[in-house]
């Protein structure tokens, strides 16, 4: 349905951003994204545009279940 | 050559014609035989011999790593070597089209006869053709390439038995990608170019320690995955690949993420599938990693006789999944 | 980004199937988005699961259900003199009426260009101003916010011959449709993670509090993936029906609303045709009256034609999740991916195309 | 094949490509090696063996005598005849433009295929390529052709010697008039077609009697007037041609004569030129003559010692000129 | 036509030669007609003449005599988005400043077409709406009419993206242009027969009259060459200056009234620039204010562009007659039909190409 | 200068005939041509247009001159 895969920003530049999955380097649009990202921040891109920003704690936090004994209650 | 760009009369068979073979492609391809002008060259074969074609059209015809005139080498060069042969004589004809860069063709034509050199074959007949602006893009390069066979049986992709080694001798997609990275519209920063090169010395190196390699066969167009599904077909074998021990740079990986493709699809300029029995695929990694050109060769699977004419690949969570060919080209997707 | 590495970490992947295998009573799950369903194919873990667990895929391929009276349309433009199509590469094979695709539009004389990003046709449409660059709009609530984006760009840049063809579908609207069959058996969805970044959780509520199934907004990791199919086996034990977000790090529970709010400036829900459905009431997207002069439709005099339809396909059934692929009669045979009789074998993601693909023993 | 057209998918290397080949090029192309689809094919050759290459991009596709197909086959297998060789095997190399109708692919195939049979050559090995509309023109056919020597010193074009007859096999400028004729925008309706056709029997017969022939050579582009320079050059001696000795059939005469155009310069696709000591040639002749393909065969001059690498020639009044290698290609023209 | 095979019989060749020889004390003659160049060098026989017959090869090679200036305007044309240019084939290599060309401008991507008929470039203007096509109008009064003639119909047709650029050149104002330098030295005139076949006989009476020069217009078979030049020696050996017309059968000497008052409707006389000899005064063609929006120089505002002289390039004095080819320090050295430098060396009629393509010892 | 050559009219629609040299045919326009040719007429073409008519009888008076013992004195 919607491939969209995690970049890091590099720069910013107004509606666009440097980003970079491993040492590949493209461009994206920020016009959709709700939270204004930092360079250091990971965001999902699908198409071109920046979806989201990546919340690195929440996904530590659901790594976290799986490896304190595998409690898989979620939320 | 006075002129600025390629017109027409390059390919009217006059005194242009002439020009261009005197003064540009006798002085690249420095081949006694070429220079003899005639119709056709006269080579000394002994036994039998390989023969492969090939037209090179590629876009862009300079790209990191390469160029059309190099890969126009490599490409037919590498397909004769892969039937266990020596390259020894390359045929070259070139389509122009009209209004291309003299410094462009320059350019081209040199480093297809550096890499013929360096290859050492011999271009001993070749042909110019140039067409009207529009009617062909920019330069298309054929080659046919002639090579000694040198062993009794030659390899041959209907040969891979079951409980044979798969071997690739290096990493995965790299030419491809690049191509794709330098497309108009396209275009993305990576990390990456061709690994366009001439693989003759390292094969016979091969041959020459193991001659009874069952199949060698280049994975170009269509990648790896066509290329495992053409041999199992041809042979009524499965080939079992572990996905986990695949190499792809983790450039391509990553280029490839982004624009929804698999590097198994990505075309290798490079790089050769080696399959051969179990108890030698240890003394064939040693020979390739020996080698520059060898250095990221892997043990990728096995052939089975399960799934005759069908690829199978075991996913690192021990899952399996059909590596089947696509109907044509890759394209970038969102979905 | 190490972190995200190890959602595919083997031996974690390892213990939660062991977890699924011990636990299992059985459940009929279905994953709605055609990109769980490549991640479930390509990790093999449809064979690593339980024979109990039953795998069906749903309408979440954008490609599988544009209709073939969208793509006669699309294949109508596309013939015209000075029109340049520009699109996702995933259209490019999509079958319209007697099997025409763009590709062999392209053959005849068409001007197709793929695009990597609906923004990079305005580049076209600036390069070819002589021409009408109409971009193919597909997808869901994922992509539709960056077309939206990318017209209001067209509009501010004043590029008039930059044009959109709007067919991007709604998922929770199509989701109350296949429940509103009868003959539905789903026990539980793993949700699309993508749309749901944009729209949240909210939008499935319905699924647990109306029809009483279970359901996990789902990344598309195999640890995202078994993570979810744990928690669906754990509901269907006890009865539970939670509707939950296992893709946190990715999606807030109230989504995103500033691609909310763009779409929803430049786009206005409207009735939509599915392939192999039919019209699902509001679960399109039409472009706003202030674009007007952007829409393909109005300002290129655009109608969808009459088609007849696809002889034996049961496409229908197979994003109903009321058949496998392998069920239907044409699959292999009339049916494959270089002669696709429905669009669910023409996407890489289509559940009939999945299935061809990399499905061993199919 | 289902597709009305050629799509870019069946030069992709993947399924595509594959029922190409195998629905298409392997059943009009009935050669084992061919069919054994390895990268290159295996060839038994003993001895000196003569390669040439050449890329046909004739337009129209289709002409009256003939087709690129057939075309594609005689351009090179004559190539091959002219060093004293039996023609065996070619290598055949397609580049397609998207969009070109399936049928006249398949037409084109046939003829190749058919020409190749009637020419006892073998397909051996192919490779096919699909551009993008625009960027190539229908159909461009590669073909390389390897033959086996079969006198002890083949003949070459620098083995003319003064005092050497010369002879050709037929009437001049047959096949480029009728291109000419073809032309948009320039078409007219004149009763003659290509002279393609495959001499290497011919040829062979004629080494078979007279094994010291000195110089075959077949005018194809540029035609007679400039493959004779080329030879006065390769050679160092001067040809002296007798104007009215020179085959030319009157309907090309006549579409020469309103365009401003000399049969000389025109190309010939199933002519050669031979040069021999002037006591074989009455000898050469009769068994020309007593072949179709040789039966207007005529003796046009001799080599000279005076004016080494020019062509004269003498007129009907006595008088002599230079014929002389154009710089391009001949242009209608109104002065 | 058997008739007219007669003008080639070698036996009858023969004896007009033995007279000439016997008969000539010697004497000068130009042929003005590019087409007499060619055929006396294609039959061979300026190898046969005496060697008191001195053969100079005059201004009458419309290719020849087309100025930089006029070269240097259709190449600008020919780089404008939007042209295209029609063309006879003659023009092709014709070099310009800086030894650019239409086959130079074709590989720089200007749309170049080559016709028979200045009649096909009207199909070509009505093929190509969108573009300006644009006539190169050389040639004298043989082929003025004819441009004349389609211009009409264009006009007729309301093809307004059809334009001419008018650079014909008129035959006895260049004669009279030659003669009137004094270091002109020759003795009497083959005379172009096709071009009087429009003009006729009158307009050649001054040659006699004024300049007691002998000259006889000729066919272009070797029996009307030799004919020709035997009146040629005979004249010379009496003293005598008639004019004549040798080429009877086509020839009338009131030339064709109907193809001169084509040509005036539609062409008025102006100055023309010759390439090797400057202004000549109302030795060209002017189109008339009524084809106007036909004018390739009012409707798409061209003017002429200065260019710099051609270095070395002695074209001037060949074409005066002062010169053999192979007395220009530049000829098969500097200048080939390959490189050429001056207009000369380019058209197959060209003094100094002939000279390069025939001449044995040259 | 002006190449043009003798081709033999074999019909006429209005202001076009088709014209053969050979068995070589091809068409040419006739809006510059002083007399109306017939069928059987040469016409001599330039650049796709007839020029004039050939007279039979002046060319053969041209030849008899030759023949009746070059007799060369010109009209
Ligand atoms: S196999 Fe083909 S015909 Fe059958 S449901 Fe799938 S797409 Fe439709
Ligand atoms: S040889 Fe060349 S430079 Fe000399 S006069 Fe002739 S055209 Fe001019
Ligand atoms: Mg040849
Ligand atoms: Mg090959
Ligand atoms: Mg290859
Ligand atoms: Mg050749
Ligand atoms: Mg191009
Ligand atoms: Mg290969
Ligand atoms: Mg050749
Ligand atoms: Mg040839
Ligand atoms: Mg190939
Ligand atoms: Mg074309």
């Amino acid at each position: 349905m919607c491939l969209a895969v995690p970049m890091e920003i590099e720069a910013i530049n107004e509606s666009v951003a440097d980003v970079r999955v491993g040492e590949v380097r493209h461009q994206v649009r920020l016009d959709i994204i709700d939270e204004q990202p930092q360079v250091g921040d990971f965001v999902i891109v699908h198409a071109g545009f920046a979806l989201r920003r990546i919340d690195r704690e929440e996904g530590l936090a659901t790594l976290k279940l799986f490896q304190e004994g595998l409690n898989l209650e979620l939320s | 050559m006075n002129d600025a760009k390629v017109l027409l009369d390059y390919g009217s068979g006059g005194r242009a014609s002439h020009r261009l073979i005197g003064e540009l492609l006798l002085r690249h391809f420095r081949s006694p035989e070429l220079a003899r002008l005639n119709d056709a060259a006269v080579l000394d074969l002994r036994g039998p011999v390989a023969v492969s074609t090939d037209s090179f059209t590629v876009d862009p015809i300079f790209f990191p790593g390469g160029d059309i005139g190099s890969l126009a080498v490599h490409g037919t060069v590498n397909d004769v070597a892969m039937l266990g042969a020596r390259p020894l004589y390359l045929t070259c004809a070139l389509i122009l089209e009209e209004g291309l860069p003299m410094a462009d063709l320059e350019r081209i034509v040199a480093s297809l006869g550096q890499a013929a050199d360096a290859a050492g074959v011999a271009v001993v007949t070749g042909d110019t053709k140039v067409m009207p602006r529009g009617q062909a893009d920019k330069i298309f390069i054929n080659t046919t390439g002639i090579g000694q066979i040198m062993v009794a049986t030659p390899p041959s992709g209907d040969r891979a038995r079951p409980g044979d080694a798969i071997l690739v001798s290096g990493s995965m997609g790299d030419h491809g990608l690049t191509i794709l990275s330098q497309r108009e519209g396209l275009a993305f920063d990576a990390p990456v170019e061709s690994d366009s090169a001439c693989l003759s010395h390292l094969i016979l190196k091969l041959l020459e320690a193991l001659p009874d390699i069952h199949v060698l066969r280049d994975p170009t167009r269509g990648g790896l995955a066509t290329t495992l599904n053409e041999i199992a077909g041809q042979s009524r074998a499965g080939c079992l690949i572990e996905e986990s021990s695949l190499p792809v740079k983790q450039a391509v990986k990553a280029g490839c993420s982004f624009l929804g493709l698999d590097p198994l699809y990505l075309a290798n300029e490079g790089k050769f599938i080696c399959i051969l029995p179990e108890a030698q695929a240890d003394a064939a990694l040693s020979i390739l990693r020996a080698d520059p050109l060898g250095k990221d060769a892997a043990r990728i699977g096995t052939v089975t006789a399960e799934n005759p004419g069908k690829v199978v690949m075991r996913t690192p969570l021990g899952g399996h999944r059909m590596l089947s060919m696509l109907e044509g080209e890759q394209l970038p997707r969102i979905c | 980004m190490n972190f995200l590495d190890k959602f595919r970490d083997p031996e974690l992947c390892r213990r939660l199937l062991e977890l699924i295998h011990k636990e299992s009573k059985g459940v009929r799950f279905m994953e709605v988005c055609g990109t769980h369903t490549v991640s479930i194919f390509q990790s093999g873990i449809h064979t690593l699961l339980p024979d109990n667990v039953v795998h069906l895929t749903g309408p979440g391929c954008p490609v599988c259900v544009t209709h073939d009276r969208e793509v006669a349309a699309y294949l109508e433009l596309a013939a015209r003199p000075g029109v340049t199509i520009a699109t996702f590469g995933d259209l490019i094979k999509v079958p319209g009426p007697k099997g025409r695709n763009l590709k062999t539009a392209q053959a005849d004389g068409a001007d197709v260009r793929v695009v990597y990003s609906p923004f990079d046709s305005l580049e076209l449409a600036r390069k070819l101003p002589d021409r009408q660059v109409v971009f193919l709009g597909i997808g869901f609530e994922t992509t539709a916010p960056a077309v939206a984006a990318t017209l209001k760009a067209a509009r501010e840049q004043k590029l008039a011959n930059f044009k959109v063809l709007p067919f991007h579908k709604l998922v929770p609207p199509a989701l109350r449709g296949l429940l509103s069959d009868p003959e539905m058996r789903i026990e539980g969805f793993i949700l699309p993670g993508h749309v749901s970044a944009v729209i949240g959780l909210d939008p499935y509520k319905f699924l647990g509090d109306d029809c009483g199934l279970p359901a996990a907004i789902t990344g598309f990791e195999p640890l995202d993936l078994l993570q979810a199919l744990l928690f669906l086996v754990r509901q269907k034990n006890t009865g539970g029906h939670e509707v939950v977000n296992q893709y946190r790090r990715v999606v807030a529970d109230a989504g995103n609303p500033k691609a909310m709010q763009v779409m929803y400036e430049v786009f206005e829900p409207a009735d939509a045709l599915w392939r192999g459905i039919g019209t699902i009431p509001g679960s399109g997207l039409a472009i706003r009256e202030e674009y007007a002069e952007h829409d393909a439709f109005r300002a290129l005099d655009l109608t969808l034609p009459e088609v007849p339809p696809l002889p034996g396909c049961r496409c229908g059934e197979v994003l109903k999740g009321k058949m496998r692929p392998d069920q239907c009669p044409l699959f292999k045979k009339a049916c494959t991916p270089a002669t696709p009789v429905g669009p669910c074998m023409v996407s890489t993601e289509g559940s009939c195309a999945a299935y061809f693909k990399y499905q061993l023993d199919a």
